[in-house]
């Protein structure tokens, strides 16, 4: 889960990072009322890149000109998103711009401290001179020392910057941060040191036991929380269906990262076009027993056959535990199902009227497991096709595509 | 290698509804469960296994243990797993999914000092055909042989076993590293392994894009395996997108070490080609290779 | 640095540790005000034990006998100590009662953590029942579930009686204190636990990074973020004179404690009578120069000639890297101090007038370091007399004493 | 034991005020200090001390480091501890008082696993007359010779040896491992290596009341030291009395698990002698027994 600035910013603040004075603004009016002195820099606060660039961030030396930047920027889009808050700072004057990050490598397993000496609003240089350390063992502030050196900093400024990298790190080990960013780090000629601008990821898995970094998801309302409020064991599905290709006629539907992106794989290589592909999940929650597939299924199926451009739902489903036939049963229930009200996964808000509109999708399912026959029987009495091999699968599917293409 | 029947295993979080479930499936297939454990629940028994409020009572009890399998929550896993380190236990199957990345990174520092061998977590574990169960592969797709199974996801693997299995090729042995970020062991790690095992005459490789581990491995493969080495990679028509933040670019490219291109398929591919290790396109070409290369193994140039 | 009782529960709440609903009551007026239900207890907040016995815990199930009850016990001293503030607390139904404490154990350089299924206010028991089990690697919540196995909890009180012990240990890490007690911690028929009361005891020498923990310090205003407050180098003496014999007439001041309490024993093997013994600090703070020796060596001097009672002051300092003739000099400029206004150590806000009486108190110095005989010559012009031989100062210090006998 | 002039020394926390009056003195001495380490200040020398921002830097620059004493504030001095042993140091000398005992304690485990040497802290260090100093023991006060004084304070420990040597009896070495209440190496460590070390023909141990070091020490004695020790107890005449909190009685006698009347010097001098120990009743009978013990070493029964 990404943050906005502001809030970066608060969690700096509360861990000891020096950031500028600010103030959060609601709306321009706010700016009527500001407790910190003139000149100050506008910012929009969107989780996109590049409002810099994009007139996002604007300065302002007095009320009349703070509201009317403010009117500006919360009607500037920054790569199609719309700021609901802005953020007043107070100026800060900067003799040099450092790049300092602490963020999880999944490929050492470890967390890498990051650092350069050119920080700001160019990344190639900042990239250019970037440094690295690994923290191999529990951290200790010589980590951040390290680094520091590396970057080139002495005397002073070594101190303070060791400093704010520790202040950094303790913040992402208790908060189970994904990322601490902070760009730039100035520094004015006094050898101060402010954090500018910042960046925090929180990691989704671990939000759980955070609850008040989890309340500040901002994208989508009670967000992460709510996932985690389902009783156990509950059906769950992921927020996003994937779109491979927007001309697609086809849905995939299978359980599981991998074997989702196999059979992806397989149609786009006989030729075919899956516009979504959906992964109901793995097996191994802890709180769900096998038979929570069914239902995850049968919320799968609803999903994807909501959109019309879908001709045919390829289901392939690798069973641990579940008999096939209590899978295919699941399916016989979902195409008995009466059109219904759901909540759209896309945008939980909305409600969206499904109407069943004819032609249905055409249902391929390829199914692996025990109970194999029973489960071809149980699916005989509905219009589903069952195919038992993956590749015939998906010939099965082209083949149902080219007839039902207009 | 040491799985064999013999094993001693507890299993950690019995109670939890797919620890429940699989326990008694382990059993049934020959694993040597010894105890199960759960705070608050030490003294019942669930199908016919008892139950320990601890590792250590287990231990008292049961004698020494080789090997925890546990379903824990993922924010007890760390915990779990540390009592079970505590305890001797020197094997851990951890099949939860959603245990924080940090508390992986502790638990690896840990495992490493005191090497323990980690697997997972969010993985289905270990499964030796006919012999030991460690997780909750279905035995009806395996059956026994001499290819060794190494992936990082759960069904599909299944899927890949049970075509060479239909195919009349048995498995020595199929383990699965794990789905998440940060997971307790390596493909170099096993790879090398398998490498060793007696009961191993090929490996299949079973990858999927996103992270550098298959790039690792077929560095390691070019390195230091001789065993012969089949790869199919997952993920090749997934569409490019990332997210991107006003971080982004600097986090992506620096942070994990990756190049613009690390992580795709074509990447992992052409690493593997590169190592001498042959890609299979689809999951049912996978039995057709491998018997080519039983029957005559390619001599590795080192 | 020990807490009083509604500190050591604030902190409780604030790691999660259930406590009851309560209040501080500055003055018994306040309890018009109170937003928790009755009845309530009032309990004295004092750093003295024995205060149930003794009548500081009163319950009241109404305003006016509140009312009546904190009126009594803020005139209620328990052990000498009268409260400055009081607890109202909601009453918490008790089944059972349990003993909970996280310590560290100087034998074994481990934090431990112990527990007694019998805890309350029978300490006996308490204690025949207590378990332990020690930290010996980095914490988990394993360690806290090993203790409530021994003390023969099972079910969910396990489960909740280690969530509370986890806490515990949490809290004593993050905030480094020497001990978290809970006793009791109550559990209800419905096997919810409560911690009833609570001790906490800060670490001294961490109190620097914890100025929130430091300003709990009720005991003497500022207290120990005076000290570390003060300009590095700068002088420092205890805060606290040990009293060794009430009918003493020999101060003994050296510098270390070992030394100190050898050259007490020394001067009460001779038959002498310490009244006062004074460490005036050894030689490893990293901030301190050998030369702030003479400073405080004045203090320390000025500190004991104030008490009267006082004939003989035996000075024995090992000096270091300091000449001794650094040493008698100080000695030497204190003899000509003018007579000031100081504050008193012991309770740093009242000034007292010094009246440097008539018979001021002899001096025997004993000394050992470089340049002695230096040292020697500069104090033949004073007073005070030099003896190079340890045994042979105790002797002539004795000897003083009876001189000036009356 | 490799205390000698050929071992390589750095200084930690060299700027502290502490630090610059006793990194001079040490090598004026004769110790081997190849650098001083203070961050912020690298480049600088300091009486001729090579000054560098982290150990690590020293290390590539002088070669190997056997031993760091650390003079660094209280608050640092963990952060030193545990650079120095990521730079390959194994033996370290902590000087500073006041550092917190939570850091000690994280600083012990992370010394056993090294398998590193602490001293201190609130410690003077180590000297091996006219060979080495390690920390700020005053030399004048010390002459070479074959016993070793052990102890937990300063002052008092440069008052035996100074009584030592004006009765011309030389030391080994001494060594003070600090007074504070959780330090880095235990009176049992010491006695063994002192009993191991050729130069030591007898012990001189330096005790005081509190805690049960010296009860350990004692039983360490009797059960495992050939050596001739002789021991001293500082404050036989101190008020018994102990704060006592409303938790006080269960903590003072459960906790720390001493019995009511250990840490006193009662129960010190008792557990010594009965371990065979002579107990001087003064400082100044030091030196006699000293001599007595060499000329006619007690034979032990064991």
């Amino acid at each position: 889960m990404d943050l906005l600035e502001y809030q970066a910013k608060e969690l700096f603040r509360d861990a000891g990072i020096p950031v500028p004075a600010y103030q959060r603004i609601d709306r321009p009016a706010d700016l009527k009322s500001l407790t910190i002195p003139y000149p100050i820099a506008i910012k929009s606060q969107v989780y996109m890149g590049g409002r810099g660039r994009l007139g996002g961030v604007r300065m302002a030396s007095n009320t009349i000109d703070a509201i009317a930047a403010a009117h500006t920027i919360f009607n500037l889009p920054i790569m199609g998103e719309l700021p609901k808050v802005l953020l007043a700072e107070a100026k800060f004057e900067i003799d040099q711009e450092l790049y300092l990050a602490v963020v999880l490598n999944r490929s050492i397993r470890r967390p890498v401290l990051l650092g350069s000496a050119q920080g700001g609003i160019d990344v190639q240089t900042a990239i250019a001179q970037m440094q690295q350390v690994v923290v191999d063992q529990e951290f200790s502030p010589f980590y951040a020392r390290r680094l520091v050196l590396k970057m080139g900093l002495s005397g002073d400024l070594l101190n303070a910057v060791t400093d704010v990298i520790e202040r950094m790190y303790r913040l992402f080990l208790n908060k189970d941060l994904d990322l601490v960013e902070i760009n730039p780090l100035a520094v004015n000629t006094a050898g101060e040191v402010m954090a500018l601008d910042g960046k925090v990821s929180a990691n989704d898995a671990a939000l759980g036991r955070h609850p008040a970094l989890a309340a500040l998801d901002m994208r989508s309302g009670q967000g992460a929380t709510l996932k985690e409020s389902r009783p156990p064991g509950a059906a769950w599905l992921p927020d996003v269906l994937s779109t491979v290709d927007p001309d697609g006629q086809i849905g995939v539907l299978a359980n599981g990262a991998g074997l989702t992106m196999a059979t992806m794989d397989l149609v786009c290589q006989a030729g075919g076009k899956p516009l979504n592909c959906l992964n109901i999940g793995g097996e191994t929650r802890s709180d769900a027993l096998p038979e929570d597939l069914c239902e995850r299924l049968e919320q799968g199926l609803e999903l994807l056959s909501r959109n019309k451009q879908i001709k045919v739902i390829l289901v392939n489903i690798v069973s641990g535990t579940l008999p096939c036939s209590r899978v295919t049963q699941a399916i016989a229930k979902f195409l008995q199902r009466p059109v219904s009200i759901v909540r759209s996964v896309n945008s939980p808000h909305d409600e969206v009227r499904l109407s069943r509109v004819k032609p249905f999708p055409s249902l391929v399912v390829r199914l692996v497991g025990v109970q194999l026959q029973e489960a071809e029987l149980s699916l005989a009495k509905t219009p589903a096709i069952f195919v038992e091999d993956l590749d015939q699968a998906i010939t099965q599917t082209l083949s149902l595509v080219r007839k039902r293409e207009p | 290698m040491n799985f064999t029947a013999t094993n001693t295993v507890i299993i950690q979080g019995i109670t939890e509804p797919l620890g429940a479930c699989y326990a008694p499936l382990m059993q049934a297939y020959g694993t040597t469960v010894v105890a199960g454990i759960s705070s608050g629940n030490g003294g019942r028994s669930l199908a016919g296994i008892p139950v320990f409020d601890m590792v250590e009572q287990a231990l008292s009890s049961v004698g020494a243990i080789d090997t925890s399998v546990i379903f824990s929550p993922p924010y007890a896993a760390l915990d779990a797993a540390l009592e079970a380190i505590a305890a001797g236990v020197r094997t851990i199957i951890l099949v939860s999914q959603g245990v924080p990345p940090l508390d992986m990174v502790h638990l690896i520092r840990k495992a490493e000092a005191t090497e323990t061998l980690i697997v997972g977590p969010n993985s289905p574990g270990i499964i030796v055909p006919h012999q030991l169960l460690l997780g909750i592969h279905p035995p009806e797709l395996y059956k026994p042989g001499s290819v060794g199974i190494l992936s990082r996801n759960g069904t599909l693997t299944y899927e890949v076993a049970w075509s060479l299995s239909q195919a009349g090729i048995g498995q020595s042995i199929a383990v699965s590293i794990g789905d998440d970020a940060i997971v307790g062991s390596t493909l170099p790690q096993w790879l090398q392994m398998l490498d060793e095992d007696d009961q191993t005459d090929a490996i299949v490789l079973v990858g999927e894009i996103g992270g550098d581990s298959e790039e690792l491995a077929a560095h390691y493969i070019a390195e230091a395996i001789d065993k012969p080495v089949i790869a199919y990679i997952a993920g090749r028509s997934a569409p490019r997108g990332r997210r991107m933040g006003h971080a982004g670019a600097i986090i992506e490219s620096q942070a994990t070490d990756f190049g613009p291109d690390i992580g795709t398929a074509e990447s992992k591919i052409t690493a593997l080609k590169r190592a001498g290790v042959p890609v299979a396109e689809r999951p049912s070409e996978i039995p057709e290779i491998v018997r080519k290369l039983l029957k005559h193994p390619l001599k590795k140039v080192s």
